[in-house]
């Protein structure tokens, strides 16, 4: 069910250079349960700004009704927020869409699981809920340089993990795709950036099953405003639609149109 | 009777508040939050004879206090809703405004005339307003003479009374509200969207791919004020008002102005219980204010 | 030469931002914020042949990312601004373009005729566009022919360049634009205001005194942006956009749309110092996006 | 000289209901001479709202460069104003406008100061400065109801005070004016609504020299916008004018229409 509440900060801190991890205690985490799911985030009272941002759900912890997101500091909308403090509260309507089908990988087999910039914070809980589920994770997380880079040592506690940056400054340099040659899985896992989602579909969507998680400008992120729509695969550019909101953000490569 | 009941052509309202077309789908997503029964009324999408995938993204773009869309009137053609959508929403006990668009004449005709005959549809919405259409759309908006005439032969075969809906970019508003009341009109809804358009800072392109949008929003709402304002001292038939309506207080201006009903946008985006609380706020505001009834603040700024 | 300097018909701009007419009185008040050489140009208050007071009070009225004003062009009158104002500003190293508003055809010759003469004043921006006058003002500003015609008669007297200020509240801004520029305009400054207006919750009646006022700030950025898009590719003459700048940004956003230099309004109310500010802030950012020049920028959405 | 900063919040608290008291430090307050000036508030980042809210400065400490502004919560500006607290910054223009000329009372002479609810703040400041030049204040403070009475002990510490409310819950009840009939006084400083102001030009500008601060919406504050002007007594239908902003907010009595 999609709740309205307004969440307290138990924390707020900056991860890497612009990025900030945000946890936040609320009822509605109660209702979470799909790694890849999203929330849709009202930074401030009022009208400035007036709409709503779409943030990835990072890590549930149901015990203590506790969610994390992890945001870039993109423009005003995520600025605002990072000035939030502990205690205070933030308007979250959510959770939103679907998620990763984490039933598609079979306790044993290995799920490849590649991230690309502020497309890496969805897949932290999806690998938590993949090995709890007794599949093995194999991480790929790709950012452009060192200043940026988070959450290496989490994901390596739940499986082997892989760094790259685009400048070498830390990690493989390269793209991550440059390091899944060498890599055996049976299924791929993708948030990031669209190119990145549509190298994936093109190298691998013929052999493996691979999950794609989309971005798109939002209205109202509940599949009301119609703004947020992609053709399907089957019929590109006729009516048939996907909405990234609610049908969405997680798609199976070929299914919609990158 | 309720401090809130409203009659208005065709229309039965338990309050005078519903969504405004466009931004409240067909009313299945809300209908998972909410009782839809609650509401006043419900402005259904735009429906066009033939299904229409719209505009490419990107579709929407913020603005100060406002937002720009260019969805492009997508909607699952007139088939599908009269089959899958209407019959849905049939199962609550709320009247159905549906909004009809199309590229010619014609087009109107033809959905006015079947989708008039749904049980649940209580009256048509025109939308001869729409910015985000290449062909007909806000044509028809914009010339009295050509507004006038669909307008007539819609109200032809139309089984409900008629609203149009009212394009706010236009230099004489007034001209095009009795043109489209001297065509039969039984009400009019305004204002739609304003033209606006936003550039990104880094590629210097649209950051909408259809260029220009609808500016919708709290930043339209003096706006929409002043024509309704304008408008309602010089027809004799009822508003329905929006723009930017956000607050129970909003509802009271608009009726000020001289709406006899108002619909909600843009604000379900950010809440997607502002028309419920709309509705729960407004008795007690009309109690403080002084109302014994809504109907009373019709056009008291100029009455 | 300067990242900002620019050159347009009768001005030479150390930088392409000025403060816009009847948001910067004649400069006194900012005069003893900052040098006002720093300045690109000064659009001075409207002026028109005789003194006038305006419009009673309350004059200005909040919205939602705006503010309504009907200020009804209050001014001392031609003589006073000849005698008194203009010479004080010739103190200042920058370029007057005077403001030229009134109610018939003739007083708008007279003043242009008379103000054209004043050695600072290096253009005039014909106001046919104020929507807070009861006579003149908007008709000539929503009429093609009308607003050719008094283009024409403003050129045969004037001295310098005549920019025409359009309003954006016309159905074809493109029409107008292009009646302008064949009555002779050698470039056109928009927007000016949308009309709004702004009802009193507890009383009822209009927030302003005179009704209706128009609405500036940003909330009709997008309005702004996108009529200037669409005018300034069907002319051959600049375009001086404005309409909600605050910012550096917002200034880049306007060339990209196609103007070749921009006036701030609102804005000097929110932070007088908004225009230094946004001079000294542009350098650095043309640097980052990549321009040599500010003018690289102008209608780069388009080209 | 007219100073933009940002000024630190020393401490704000309701005195009274609905009523803030704000105190805040800043360079700009040895710009402070005049009581009865103002300043203009921007009370949040951004475009909501988007104008500055003019306040009247209450008190003045040019020692720790402390001044202390009064008001009450209206709409949104004042009440997210409310909002801010301890430490955080509040963006400051001012000081603006000619105050309340205290050398038209000689050092000995009686000065009547009649304030009307939030047009008694710019009055603390005036009897202040009006008592340190060695002249006899009286205060006549009105109130709608007991709730929202303030500063009363403070303006006691200077002078005799009269309080009185409209609905008689405290003090005396009624109006100003009914008090005013036993005084005997030099001069009169008031500030409050406009009813009252007209009250005493009306009955007292003949044979006083009467000073009554306006009030009116602004747009600029600083005498640019011309959205605050009045028309002058002697031209009432004409072409002169003041500005309340610059000439005012405070006129002699007679000086301008009211
Ligand atoms: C399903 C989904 C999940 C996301 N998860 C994350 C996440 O976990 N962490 C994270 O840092 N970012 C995430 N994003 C991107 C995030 O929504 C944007 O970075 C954010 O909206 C920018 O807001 P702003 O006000 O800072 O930027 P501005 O550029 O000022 O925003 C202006 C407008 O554009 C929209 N917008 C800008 N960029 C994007 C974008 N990439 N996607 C959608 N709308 C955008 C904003 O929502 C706003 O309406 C996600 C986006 C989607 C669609
Ligand atoms: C010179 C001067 C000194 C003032 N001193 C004080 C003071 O010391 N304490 C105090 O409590 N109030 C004072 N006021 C009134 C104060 O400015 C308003 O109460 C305040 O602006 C309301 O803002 P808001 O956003 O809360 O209300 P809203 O009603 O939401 O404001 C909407 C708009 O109307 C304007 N506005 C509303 N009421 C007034 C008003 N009475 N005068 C001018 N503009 C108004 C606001 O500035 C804003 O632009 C003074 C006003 C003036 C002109
Ligand atoms: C995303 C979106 C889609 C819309 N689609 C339609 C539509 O299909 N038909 C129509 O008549 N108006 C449409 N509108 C206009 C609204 O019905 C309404 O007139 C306008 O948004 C002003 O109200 P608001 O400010 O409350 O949003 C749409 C508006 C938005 C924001
Ligand atoms: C208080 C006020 C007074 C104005 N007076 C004039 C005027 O005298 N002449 C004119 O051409 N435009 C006038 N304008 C319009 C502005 O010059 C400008 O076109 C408009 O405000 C849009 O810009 P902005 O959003 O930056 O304010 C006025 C605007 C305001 C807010
Ligand atoms: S964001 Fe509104 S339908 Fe997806
Ligand atoms: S508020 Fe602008 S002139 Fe007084």
């Amino acid at each position: 069910m999609i709740v309205n509440e307004n969440c307290t900060i138990v924390s707020q801190k900056e991860i890497a250079g612009n990025i900030h991890e945000l946890i936040l205690r609320g009822e509605l985490s109660t209702e979470m349960q799909e790694p890849g799911q999203f929330v849709h985030v009202k930074v401030a009272d009022g009208h400035d700004p007036l709409l709503r941002r779409p943030i990835s759900i990072a890590n549930i912890n149901h015990e203590k009704k506790e969610f994390t997101l992890i945001y870039r500091l993109e423009g005003r909308g995520t600025t605002l927020l990072s000035t939030k403090k502990e205690y205070e509260t933030v308007d979250i309507l959510g959770p939103l869409g679907h998620g990763f089908p984490i039933e598609e990988t079979n306790p044993g087999e290995t799920a490849l699981l590649v991230g690309g910039g502020i497309g890496v914070p969805p897949l932290y809980e999806l690998s938590q809920q993949l090995v709890a589920r007794g599949v093995k994770v194999i991480h790929i997380l790709g950012f452009q340089t060192k200043e940026v880079v988070f959450y290496e040592e989490k994901f390596m506690e739940l499986g082997e993990t892989f760094v790259t940056t685009v400048d070498g400054t830390y990690g493989i340099k390269g793209f991550v795709t440059d390091v899944m040659k060498d890599l055996s899985f049976d299924t791929i896992y993708s948030c990031g950036p669209k190119a990145m989602l549509k190298a994936l579909e093109t190298n691998y969507a013929a052999d493996k099953k691979v999950y794609l998680s989309l971005e798109e400008r939002m209205g109202c992120g509940i599949g009301a405003c119609f703004a947020c729509v992609c053709h399907t695969a089957d019929d590109p550019t006729g009516f048939s639609y996907k909405k990234v909101c609610t049908d969405g953000p997680v798609f199976k490569a070929g299914e919609v149109v990158l | 009777m309720s401090r809130l009941e409203i009659d208005l052509p065709g229309l039965h309202l338990k309050n005078p508040v519903m969504p405004a077309s466009g931004c409240f789908g067909f009313g299945r997503e809300f209908g998972n939050l909410y009782n839809l029964s609650d509401l006043g009324a419900i402005m259904i999408k735009a429906t066009t004879v033939e299904p229409r995938f719209g505009n490419p993204t990107p579709r929407v773009a913020e603005t100060s206090a406002g937002m720009l869309n260019a969805i492009g009137l997508q909607n699952p053609g007139l088939e599908k809703v009269l089959n899958e959508e209407l019959p849905w929403l049939a199962q609550y006990d709320v009247p159905i405004i549906a909004n009809v668009a199309g590229s010619t004449e014609e087009d109107y005709v033809e959905v006015a005339k079947r989708i008039s005959t749904a049980p649940n549809v209580h009256a048509l919405e025109l939308n001869i307003s729409c910015p985000n259409v290449k062909t007909g759309g806000i044509a028809f908006g914009t010339i009295p003479e050509v507004a006038k005439s669909l307008t007539k032969k819609v109200k032809e075969v139309s089984e409900v009374p008629v609203y149009v809906k009212l394009s706010p970019n236009v230099t004489n508003i007034v001209e095009m509200a009795k043109a489209v009341e001297d065509g039969g009109a039984d009400g009019l809804t305004m204002i739609n969207t304003l033209l606006g358009m936003r550039l990104d800072l880094k590629s210097g392109n649209t950051i909408l791919a259809n260029k220009t949008g609808g500016l919708s929003g709290p930043a339209i709402k003096p706006v929409a004020i002043r024509m309704i304002y304008e408008v309602s001292q010089q027809v004799s038939i009822p508003i329905i008002g929006m723009g930017g309506i956000e607050r129970a207080e909003d509802v009271i201006e608009f009726f000020y102005a001289g709406a006899s009903a108002v619909a909600v946008g843009t604000a379900n985006f950010v809440d997607p219980f502002a028309c419920p609380k709309i509705i729960k706020d407004l008795p007690e505001i009309l109690e403080q204010l002084g109302f014994d009834h809504i109907s009373e603040c019709t056009g008291r700024s100029w009455k």
